[in-house]
């Protein structure tokens, strides 16, 4: 496996986490039912379908132009808290990678810390709020670390994955203390966020498809 | 599921087509984005009130579009805030040259979209401020206010802030006497049934057959205690009091009751329960300025009602008697 | 049973109490009999209009006293007409000095209880016309149409009469006008989840979980058909094709559009059927004068939705415009 | 058992027909449920239950004065289709008795007959239409061939009472023509009619009240 990425690596790679997220539609539903409103899985499904339209028509020669639109694209028509949140990500990511037309280990640091940022900047969350942040921020920890220790692209986006999974699962023990669950105190505990279940399929799907050959 | 609907995703669609026609005389959709306005919006020299949010609360958000209440609003899908480019399109549409307030309820979607959507405009150098509705006690305690969900509370905002707009108000006061109203106003709501999602088929929450949800929000979140079904009377009196020691109302207040029905509690039941909110406001010596009655702010078909009281003043009292004439909310 | 009540012997009182408190601007009650009245009844000068029926209906009948509406109400137990002697009071007291008339819906016991009322109040002077409602195409075929039940229609009466009375008509001319607007009506329902009586906590009907049943009565009572549960455009094309063909409403007709909801059925759905209705009546060149549509004539909870379509002419358009006060009718 | 009645029997007896409605009360309710509005049961009860108060209150000191105040009880106080025609025939029997302060043989089923007219008159409805009527007219008419073949009274009255109950169940196979099911076609066949039980109800209790010693 080489380790630079290639635009359109980043394209299918994207079409990757629509497809993820879709097969997971009911399920973010559902864990947004006991501590939220129930549509979670809607929201970033419907915001994600119009991802695979603009990777598709999108006439950016470079990675940081069309992370930018996809940003756009959620900012300005994905809606819900998720909208904001994943769309700052979005574009804060492209805006780091401005004007690259591949990416290198280093490059894939930056994209992610940007991504982490864009939603703490947008969410004014910390980590252990019990939101997407706790799978995202750990993920891009992990990533970083591992870039630091030489690590090849393929163990470090593993090691991402794993981070984010945690970070997923260590929201279950949490009380939360943004967004919606954040009303319900003590009776926020017991349960996934369904944000960070939703990140943990951007992940794994992101990052798996960039692992493969 | 037993829902009169078509294809789910053609829901939202559907029912706006429905909307635009039954209420042609009233209310016109934006061609570009998903917002509906006013018939004759921009109206010229009146400061633009907006809101928006989730569908599926009906007849908020578009059942108050009219003179008198609210010019324009940004259709979200259900239970789900609306985008950043609709609530743009919806205070521009609305904008008559004397700026916009946006009224909604806060939560990080609304707050998000709207937020960032009012900074796009600002930029074009229309003028807009935010009115953040948190009535609902049950939603955190008192010294975490601004933490708290709107609910029934908006419908108070909407009616002060357009009769304030119909009247000529500028920008400032309305922000400044329609922040008053949100902290004169507290709700608290319960529910023993919840709605259908209709994209899913699955219920909003799941509870027993005997089992009623106190503080519940009106997107079916879990609200202070799971308890089982009470009387009219001890419901109503629980509910009222938390409301009444909240702000607190106190002796010599005078209150506007608001009794909202989540979708499919009946009349009936809310008459039963708001003599005895009208008994308990005696009772503390709290005098009653008007009573809603009714379904205002719903939740889908999800079985329960919530308890409003918004403490009166002089001008509170102006606003809320104004003539109004919106689709779902007509007073003369 | 989820209902928000006390003890069922006391619940019409307990409700009465709350709608007088809550409505105190516009009703009140008789001292001597379960009638609530315009607050200004009897209005001198006017002709009185009367209705009545059993409870279970919110917002009828009581949430249709006001100017412009209804004059009295003779409030029934649970889906009982009301006895011959509340009838009667409701009359009296509503009796301006130019006659009483009465507006019910073609049921035995509202038919035989207000005909002895209006007999008993004819005996002693007084000019009483009744106008009796049969608008339920599903409750018996076309030639036995004085068999038929009254439903959601009647609101189309109370808003035409009680417009006549306020301009000053006389009553012959309100019975004349009154019983074209009854004949120019047609309803046809749907349900699918029946009401829980209150008294006995059973529901109103059995029906299986995909099941509704077509041209339900709005007490429940069987319609035409028990079906599988259908699209909401296929549902809304069956009664409103039903409803065209009866009267029939013909090419270059125009007509009021009413769509009720039967409790808990969402405005949501109501509006992907209203659309629906719309595309129907515009394939037989049929035009929408003005659209109605929400919770105006309930069966508690229940969970379905009718259409109603009235035929217009220049008087009747003249009465259903004119603007209205009711407590839960209200119209600029 | 003598063969006349007496005021304080007929009291008695219409204390029982309060007693037997009342202990059927939900079972009229579910009558009513599939071809009407499951209203019956909670009519007659309310309505009866007055009845009570009327004879415990009455200082009627006749049979025909008092099932006079008992039908005007009902009729102005009672409501739903089951008041003007309880009313009515309660009104029409007292009318029929005028000044008596006991019953003959004779006068029971002169009674009997007002009443059964009574419904007919204020309900136009005729035997066969599924009715209450179709209860109370067959109790009339055996009541008064047993008088005229010069039955005794306890006779009389248990003929009658049979007569009632074969009227109530001959409802169950009729079309309705009258009332809240007359609009069910067809679909009302196959249930008993509300009212044909509530008559019979009415029949059995103070029939079988006077039949006692
Ligand atoms: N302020 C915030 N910062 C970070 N994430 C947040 C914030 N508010 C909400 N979230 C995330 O958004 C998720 C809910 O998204 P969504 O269902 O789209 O929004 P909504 O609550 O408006 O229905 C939560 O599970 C949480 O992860
Ligand atoms: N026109 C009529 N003549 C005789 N009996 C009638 C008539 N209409 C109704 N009934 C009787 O009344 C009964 C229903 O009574 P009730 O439940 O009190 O009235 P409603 O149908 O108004 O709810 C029917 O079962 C039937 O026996
Ligand atoms: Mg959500
Ligand atoms: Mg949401
Ligand atoms: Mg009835
Ligand atoms: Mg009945």
């Amino acid at each position: 496996m080489t380790e630079v990425i290639v635009l359109e690596k980043v394209k299918s790679a994207l079409n990757r986490v629509v497809e993820n997220l879709e097969k997971n539609r009911q399920y973010l539903n559902d864990l947004d039912s006991p501590i939220g409103d129930s549509d979670h899985g809607e929201s970033v499904c419907n915001a994600f379908h119009k991802v695979k339209e603009v990777v598709s028509d999108s006439s950016a020669q470079d990675i940081g132009t069309l992370l930018q639109e996809i940003g756009r694209s959620i900012i300005f028509s994905g809606g819900a808290a998720m909208g904001p949140l994943y769309g700052t990500a979005f574009m804060d990511a492209g805006t780091a990678l401005a004007g690259k037309k591949d990416l290198s280990r280093e490059d894939l640091v930056k994209m992610w810390e940007a991504f982490a940022k864009g939603i703490q900047r947008r969410g004014k969350v910390e980590l252990g709020d019990k939101t997407m942040y706790d799978t995202i921020y750990p993920s891009f920890q992990v990533l970083k670390q591992a870039f630091e220790e030489g690590k090849p692209l393929k163990e470090m986006l593993q090691a991402a994955i794993e981070a984010a999974h945690q970070g997923m699962e260590s929201t279950k023990d949490l009380v939360s203390k943004r967004g919606r669950s954040s009303r319900l105190g003590e009776r926020s505990r017991g349960h996934i966020d369904p944000g960070a279940a939703s990140s943990y399929f951007i992940v794994e799907a992101f990052f798996g498809s960039l692992m493969e050959d | 599921m037993k829902k009169f609907i078509n294809r789910p995703e053609n829901l939202i669609e559907e029912m706006l087509a429905g909307f635009v026609i039954a209420n042609a005389n009233k209310v016109r959709r934006l061609e570009t984005e998903r917002v509906l306005v006013r018939k004759d919006a921009p109206v010229q020299g009146k400061v633009g009130v907006v809101t928006g949010g989730g569908s599926g609360h009906k007849p908020a958000f578009i059942g108050y579009i009219g003179k008198g209440l609210v010019d324009a609003v940004a259709v979200g899908d259900i239970f789900a805030a609306p985008p950043v480019q609709r609530a743009y399109e919806a205070i521009k549409a609305s904008h008559g040259g004397r700026g916009v307030l946006l009224c909604f309820g806060n939560y990080s979607g609304d707050v998000m979209n709207f937020g960032m959507a009012q900074e796009l405009a600002q930029s074009e150098g229309i003028e807009v401020e935010s009115v953040i509705v948190n009535d609902d006690v049950a939603s955190s305690p008192r010294d975490r206010m601004d933490n708290r969900r709107g609910v029934a509370g908006e419908v108070i905002l909407w009616k002060v802030a357009g009769a304030m707009a119909e009247e000529g108000a500028d920008l400032q006061k309305m922000k400044e006497v329609g922040e008053r109203a949100v902290f004169n106003t507290r709700s608290m709501g319960v529910a023993h049934t919840p709605c259908i999602l209709p994209t899913s088929g699955k219920p909003s929450f799941e509870i027993g057959p005997d089992e009623m949800e106190i503080g519940v929000g009106h997107h079916g979140e879990p609200g202070i205690e799971r308890t089982k079904m009470m009387s009219a009377d001890q419901v109503t009196e629980l509910l009222t009091l938390k409301v009444i020691e909240d702000l607190p109302f106190a002796s010599g207040d005078e209150v506007t009751v608001l009794i909202n029905g989540l979708g499919s509690t009946s009349l009936l039941e809310m008459y039963i329960c708001v003599r005895k909110v009208a008994e308990i406001l005696s009772d503390h010596n709290i005098k009653i300025y008007r009573t809603y009655i009714g379904e205002f702010f719903t939740s889908l078909e999800m079985g329960g009602f919530s308890v409003t009281l918004t403490k009166m003043d002089d001008e509170l009292k102006k606003y809320i008697d104004a003539p109004c004439d919106g689709v779902h909310f007509v007073q003369h």
